[in-house]
């Protein structure tokens, strides 16, 4: 029946998201190069065009003890949790290790794998620019990227040509396209699928080989589009801030004590990972994958227009609030992080205008389910009206 | 381990058309106020170890001296970190609402904002005259635990926990210590030792910290007048008037009759009266996924 | 050391003031006051009672030897201390005498840790303590024991008992107790909570040790080493053995009296 | 005998009168941003063009106004800035707040004198977040931030230079458009070189602390290193530092020292702790130990050889070399200043770990340290925080180490007790060590 149809897609994705080192494994025993990357700022089509698969590196969420004295106590958890899988050797079966100079806090995750977990020899770190919308930043985007092909095809011994570069481009955009369909049924009033699913296919598909991914995904949508709409949704909640893999906290935002929806995720482990194109087509494909990329959703920590210094980021959370009509924002940082909550700073009067209420949830290694669960269901009751 | 419960006798339940109950339930304590006809008739407050046993006697505590039975209550609405947990309840609300709700019934309809700073945890609630919530605010992970600490520090002095409130008033000079984590102002406070500081002194610097620490959170949201404070800390002069100078603004004079502490389960009892005239008047109630 | 004199080791801790008194490698008794805010007061205390219940008074002591945090402020008329050791040399020494074998003690105190790792005559090789935000975890263990109503020995003995891993975040002692509190919330068992707040200790102990390198034997000092719970967890996490020694919060006292007159 | 610094007070007026300048302009040009950025270009404009920098501001006001920028910081925090940001950030967002501001004259101006634009630098991810907020609480300041990129070796590298002077050009054209001022190639290309000769002079007077006695010490290098951070692009910055230059040369020639009793030489990782931590300072003066060498205050407003095939040196460069650098036209100037400030020992360490670890491994030698201090500055983004913690784990073996927990300039997170404790600790484990290595 369709209805199971989907449902059991889901938990193929889900599996995967519980099994990754397993999943991986198996494409390596494919005979598949595994490429883990540790920011989305790593251009992953330079890498699928030599044929190499792009493993996004993913926490545990069991409390990490010994990072501490390899990363300062106060980096945040995920970059911790991060750190601590490459110490615990659980990614050693990689072939590669991919990191683009982005935040900080991941940068450093990667050095501790670099010096103490016996990656010196194979992995790379590209030069990424720390603002990406000043003029020259393309310009240096393309050579470091340029500078990113060369190595690769050192590494993989084989030669990168255009051709492999355009199909993969094709492959990603694909599922950039998938991905943001998959999310547009939650604009619907009651969609064939939750928030928490698609959450965890997002996440699933970062750590997937994007051809298997797209089939994957198009049968998914195929069944969806078959399937009548879930209850009418209840208080529909939207997310903006910073990392989480953690579907802990998506599933606690759809299991509250009051029918809640969640419709949105504007984070690097969600929407800013895929709700992007690259010119197809294009005579240059770096310029092409150079161009994707400064267009996408900024990292708060990259994102400043010269001359004005305005936060391109904002544009798009604006967007995203008119498509899919929250009624409550829920901002979510990993603690210690310091460029998201710069940006809460900035975003509370936004949505004070728009009438909008908000709540923030500091992320840990650990989830705190009964203190986030009141903070989400005084939420619910601001937007309810609550009163005896 | 340590209960109370009190009954207003002026109170009959026989002649009462709305019975029902709030309860506020905690990691290690729980407390109930029942309400006939809107009116405060039975309290309780106990220490046990688990949210469901703590609500269980926190109940029956309420319930002892009354002659009523948990049946005999037409509604209960459960509310507190261990909410989810009371097996007997109509319906759960948040202890940020109740907080709002406790507070306006409690100080009257002027009130703007509550600041609720409890053992674990500060919140800093804005509300309508009617009680109902605005905006809140909780404190972030590093500002966790002021009210407990005041327990640990106060046995780290060999003092009552409230005792220390006082002595903080006694001493307007006194060294700075940390104002950003209970852990790292513990440790300045006990290294003022070394210092030779009087005991008199380290406490007001230790009070002075976590006032000015609650005070950051309070300003982030903003303070509206009327300004309430209610939670264990309210009962702290040495916090409440650190606080208060801080902030530039005066709280709310505690109401005798009302001990702070049992503002939010009040609050919940309030609901509970408010949910079950709604349900005579088949008014349906805000959405709920039908739990519990 | 002197053989006939009795000698007496004070260490004055953040937290509690310990006396132990010796003649020559024998221990004759030993006391511990909580501090309270009161250094002078608390040393008296703790001297005047160990020697009540050793049968001598406080003027029959040949030498005090005084250690801990608080050391200096105890060089008072009415406890006249012969002279002061920092707790560092204090515990390798004291470390050394409860265990021969012992290369590294690591200390866990009431509100700061130490890994102390030395040669077999006890002399310093190399000092680690921990970070501002892992300060305070022994009051922590004390006052959560309380705090869900259990002794620190019933805490120690539920967490043995544990049967399923829960974690608690490991940041602070603040973000613990809360995690605990809210793990309670959720209705967790209490031996699982228990077992939680041991490893969040023992994690973030263990995560100091690291930076430095440690030789064998390692010996835990400090009150928390009587918890068989934290030893278990402390070995596994560290993945070498660790083994608390007898006495374990007067090691910093047998030291400071070890040290006496230089320790001759 | 103690030596008495000739040169001292120039230095005090030289830095009081930038920022009273600032302050105070009546008209001209108010230059807002970090000072970690290049300054010349704004030369460029004219003749007044007054400056005030982030970083030197905050630790300044921090040094004078303990109880202020206390309040300053907390101030921000109300505001709604995060705990965990940078402190130099808080407390200077923190008087736009209260509306004031404080100069190490020692006054405060109620009214916070707003800037004609902001001109800054992006390498952490906070640097111009900063300013991005400022900006955003004057009403829509203009602002114009540099990516400095970074990383080890960064100057060496045609691919970063190149992406820097384009940045910078760029930002020039911006100059003239939002100041509506031509730009002066003349202005400008004098500017630089002055920028340039500091910076290298700056270098030359740190390296002379390899002597031993070492002439100067953390706290007097940190009160004289100001003036090149607030404004190293003038006439009278080359001269004042020419000046030091030759006193502490003489100094050398004749075994002086500001601080005579140097028993332990210590080289030291961290930020300015001394702002926020005199006793800390205290405690190893009274011990004799001495911090001689300190990556901060070297390398923050100072170059050197840096990397000379694959190894880090704190060798100086000579300063006759920056009067014959070409100069003659803009883009030579841009490019010259654009390596010479990616040529900065701090900014190498930005991710780059191996740079940082060989930073450290050629100071502990060249300037023959008994002991390693460390200090993770805890609301620093770059490897100010966080490039000393495996430092530790790496060096601890090899000679004493030590680390502290401090904050640039948030008082309330530095961990005071446990640094005394650790400094008595420190200066044990080198008397230890020293004992150890004689008697073998």
């Amino acid at each position: 029946m369709m209805k199971k149809g989907s449902k059991a897609i889901i938990e193929y994705f889900r599996h995967i998201t519980e099994n990754t080192h397993e999943y991986a494994k198996s494409l390596q025993g494919k005979g598949q190069l595994l490429a883990g990357y540790m920011c989305t700022h790593v251009p992953e089509e330079i890498l699928y065009a030599a044929g190499i698969i792009p493993v996004r590196i993913l926490s545990s969420h069991v409390s990490q003890a010994m990072t501490r004295s390899y990363l300062h106590e106060t980096y945040c958890s995920f970059s911790h949790d991060c750190a601590y899988q490459g110490l615990q050797h659980n990614y050693d079966y990689l072939d590669l290790l991919v990191m683009s100079s982005s935040c900080l806090h991941m940068s450093e995750a990667f050095n501790v794998w670099v010096r103490f977990a016996g990656f010196q020899q194979k992995s790379f770190l590209i030069p990424y620019p720390h603002i990406i919308q000043t003029k020259p930043a393309g310009g240096f985007l393309v050579e470091s990227f340029g500078e990113f092909k060369q190595f690769i095809e050192k590494f993989a011994k084989k030669s990168i040509t255009d051709d492999d570069l355009e199909r993969a481009i094709k492959v990603y955009n694909q599922n950039r396209r998938l991905l943001k369909r998959l999310w547009e049924f939650l604009r619907r009033d009651n969609p064939p699928i939750t928030g928490l699913e698609i959450a965890t296919v997002t996440l699933a598909s970062q750590v997937m080989d994007k051809q298997e991914c797209n089939q994957m995904l198009e049968q998914l949508i195929q069944r969806l589009e078959a399937e009548p709409g879930k209850a009418p949704s209840g208080v529909r909640l939207m997310l903006t801030g910073g990392a989480c893999d953690d579907l802990r906290i998506f599933d606690l935002i759809e299991h509250l004590n009051y029918s809640t929806n969640l419709i949105f995720i504007d984070s690097c482990t969600a929407a800013r990972y895929f709700w992007f194109e690259m010119p197809e087509d294009r005579p240059d494909k770096l310029e092409a994958i150079a161009e994707g990329y400064i267009g996408r959703i900024p990292c708060p920590a990259k994102d400043n227009v010269p001359g004005t210094g305005e936060k391109k980021r904002f544009r798009f959370i604006q967007q995203f609030i008119e498509d899919f009509k929250p009624d409550g924002v829920v901002f979510f940082y990993q603690r210690f992080c310091s460029p998201q909550p710069h940006d809460i700073v900035a975003l509370k009067p936004i949505l004070n205008k728009l009438g909008i209420p908000s709540t923030e949830l500091e992320l840990d290694t650990t989830v705190p389910i009964t203190r986030f669960g009141t903070q989400l269901e005084a939420l619910v009751e601001i937007i309810e009206r609550v009163a005896p | 381990m340590n209960e109370y419960s009190s009954v207003n006798k002026q109170l009959d339940w026989r002649r009462a058309k709305v019975i029902v109950a709030g309860v506020d339930s905690g990691a290690v304590s729980s407390k109930a106020v029942i309400l006939l006809d809107g009116q405060p008739y039975a309290f309780s407050q106990v220490r046990t170890r688990t949210p469901k046993e703590s609500a269980f006697s926190a109940i029956n505590a309420a319930l002892a001296k009354t002659h009523l039975g948990l049946q005999d209550i037409h509604y209960i609405v459960a509310t507190g970190c261990g909410r989810a947990q009371v097996p007997f309840t109509h319906k759960t609300i948040s202890e940020i609402a109740c907080s709002a709700a406790g507070a306006v019934h409690i100080w009257g309809p002027t009130v703007r904002t509550v600041l609720d700073a409890g053992g674990q945890s500060c919140k800093v609630i804005h509300c309508t005259e009617k009680g109902r919530v605005t905006a809140f605010l909780w404190n972030d992970k590093c500002a966790e635990g002021i009210g407990r600490s005041m327990e640990v520090f106060a046995d780290l002095a060999k003092k009552e926990v409230t005792e220390i409130g006082n002595i903080a008033l006694q001493s307007d000079q006194f060294p700075k210590i940390s104002d950003f984590c209970v852990v790292y102002a513990r440790s300045e406070a006990l290294d003022l030792i070394r210092s030779k500081v009087p005991l008199e002194q380290v406490i007001a610097a230790y009070h002075y910290a976590m006032a000015k620490r609650i005070s950051t959170l309070v300003a982030r949201l903003g303070v509206k007048k009327d300004f309430v404070i209610i939670g264990g800390l309210a009962k702290n002069p040495g916090i409440i008037d650190w606080l208060e100078s801080i902030l530039l603004v005066s709280s709310l004079a505690p109401k005798p009759e009302w001990d702070p502490t049992l503002t939010v389960t009040l609050g919940a009892a309030l609901f509970a009266d408010a949910f079950y005239r709604r349900q005579q008047y088949n008014i349906s109630a805000p959405n709920t996924a039908g739990k519990p | 050391m002197s053989k006939e004199k009795i000698l007496a080791g004070l260490d004055a801790g953040h937290v509690n003031t310990k006396v132990i008194i010796m003649r020559g490698q024998e221990i004759l008794g030993y006391c511990t006051v909580p501090t309270g805010f009161d250094v002078v007061a608390a040393a008296q205390t703790a001297l005047n009672d160990a020697s009540d219940n050793v049968g001598i008074s406080h003027g029959e002591l040949g030498g005090i030897v005084a250690t801990g945090i608080f050391r200096d402020m105890t060089k008072v008329p009415p406890l006249n201390v012969t002279s002061t050791v920092p707790e560092y040399v204090a515990d390798a020494k004291g470390a050394l005498f409860l265990n021969k074998n012992s290369r590294t003690v690591i200390d866990i105190g009431g509100n700061i840790q130490k890994a102390i790792r030395y040669d077999q005559n006890g002399n310093l090789l190399d000092v680690n303590q921990n970070d501002k935000c892992a300060d305070g975890l022994g009051i922590f263990y004390t006052t959560i024991a309380k705090a869900i109503g259990l002794s620190e020995q019933e805490m120690s003995e539920l967490a043995l008992k544990s049967t399923n891993n829960l974690f608690i975040a490991i940041q602070c002692a603040v973000s613990a107790e809360s995690e605990a509190i809210d793990l309670m919330c959720q209705g967790r068992d209490i031996a699982d909570v228990a077992d939680a707040i041991l490893r969040f200790i023992v994690e973030r102990v263990a995560d100091m040790c690291t930076s430095m390198s440690l030789t064998k034997e390692i010996v835990v000092a400090g009150g928390l080493a009587k918890s068989q719970a934290l030893i278990k967890h402390l070995s596994s996490l560290m993945k070498q053995d660790v083994s608390a020694l007898d006495i374990p919060e007067y090691v910093g006292a047998i030291g400071a009296v070890i040290s006496y007159e230089g320790g001759k | 005998m103690t030596y008495i610094l000739k040169t001292w007070d120039e230095f005090k007026n030289y830095q009081r009168t930038c920022y009273r300048n600032y302050v105070y302009a009546s008209e001209g040009l108010r230059c807002m941003g970090s000072t970690w950025s290049v300054l010349a270009p704004l030369k460029g404009l004219g003749e007044d063009v007054y400056i005030i920098g982030g970083e030197p501001h905050a630790a300044s006001t921090a040094g004078t106004f303990p109880e202020e920028s206390r309040e300053d910081i907390s101030a921000a925090e109300s505001a709604g800035l995060g705990f965990h940001s940078c402190s130099y950030l808080k407390l200077f967002v923190g008087e736009i707040v209260r509306d004031k501001i404080a100069i190490p004259d020692g006054t405060i101006k109620e009214g916070y004198p707003k800037p004609d634009l902001i001109w800054t630098t992006h390498l952490c991810t906070q640097h111009s977040k900063w300013y991005q907020e400022v900006s955003r609480r004057l009403g829509g300041i203009p602002m114009y931030a540099i990516d400095m990129i970074g990383g080890g070796n960064a100057e060496k590298d045609p691919k970063i230079v190149k992406y820097v002077c384009d940045q910078i050009e760029e930002g020039i054209r911006w100059l003239e458009r939002v100041t509506g001022r031509e730009f002066s190639d003349e202005l400008f290309i004098k500017a630089a070189r002055n920028e340039i000769k500091v910076l290298v002079l700056w270098g030359n007077i740190c390296a002379l602390n390899r002597h031993a006695p070492a002439p100067l010490d953390e706290r007097r290098l940190i009160a004289l290193f100001p003036p090149a951070m607030v404004d190293r692009t003038t006439d009278q910055t080359v001269r004042i530092y020419e000046a030091l230059l030759k006193e502490v040369r003489y100094m050398v020639e004749t075994g002086e020292s500001v601080v005579p009793d140097q028993r332990f030489r210590i080289v030291y990782f961290g930020l300015a702790h001394t702002y926020g931590h005199p006793e800390i300072a205290r405690i190893l003066r009274d011990a004799g130990a001495e911090i001689v060498a300190s990556v901060y205050t070297f390398g923050t407003t100072g170059n050197f050889r840096g990397f000379v095939n694959g190894n880090w040196s704190w060798e100086p460069l000579d300063p006759a070399w920056v009067d014959e650098l070409d100069l003659s036209s803009r883009r030579d100037a841009i490019s010259a200043l654009a390596k010479i400030v990616l040529g900065w020992p701090t900014w190498q360490g930005v991710r780059s770990y191996w740079a940082l670890e060989q930073m450290a491994r050629a100071m502990v030698t060249e300037y023959k340290a008994d002991g390693l201090l460390l200090a993770p500055s805890r609301s620093c983004e770059t490897d100010f925080r966080n490039g000393y913690i495996a430092i530790q784990r790496i060096f601890k073996n090899e000679i004493p180490t030590v680390e502290y927990d401090t904050d640039q300039v948030d008082v309330r997170k530095m961990d005071l007790p446990g640094s005394q404790r650790k400094t008595e600790l420190f200066v044990h484990l080198m008397e230890a060590h020293k004992k150890r290595v004689h008697d073998k």
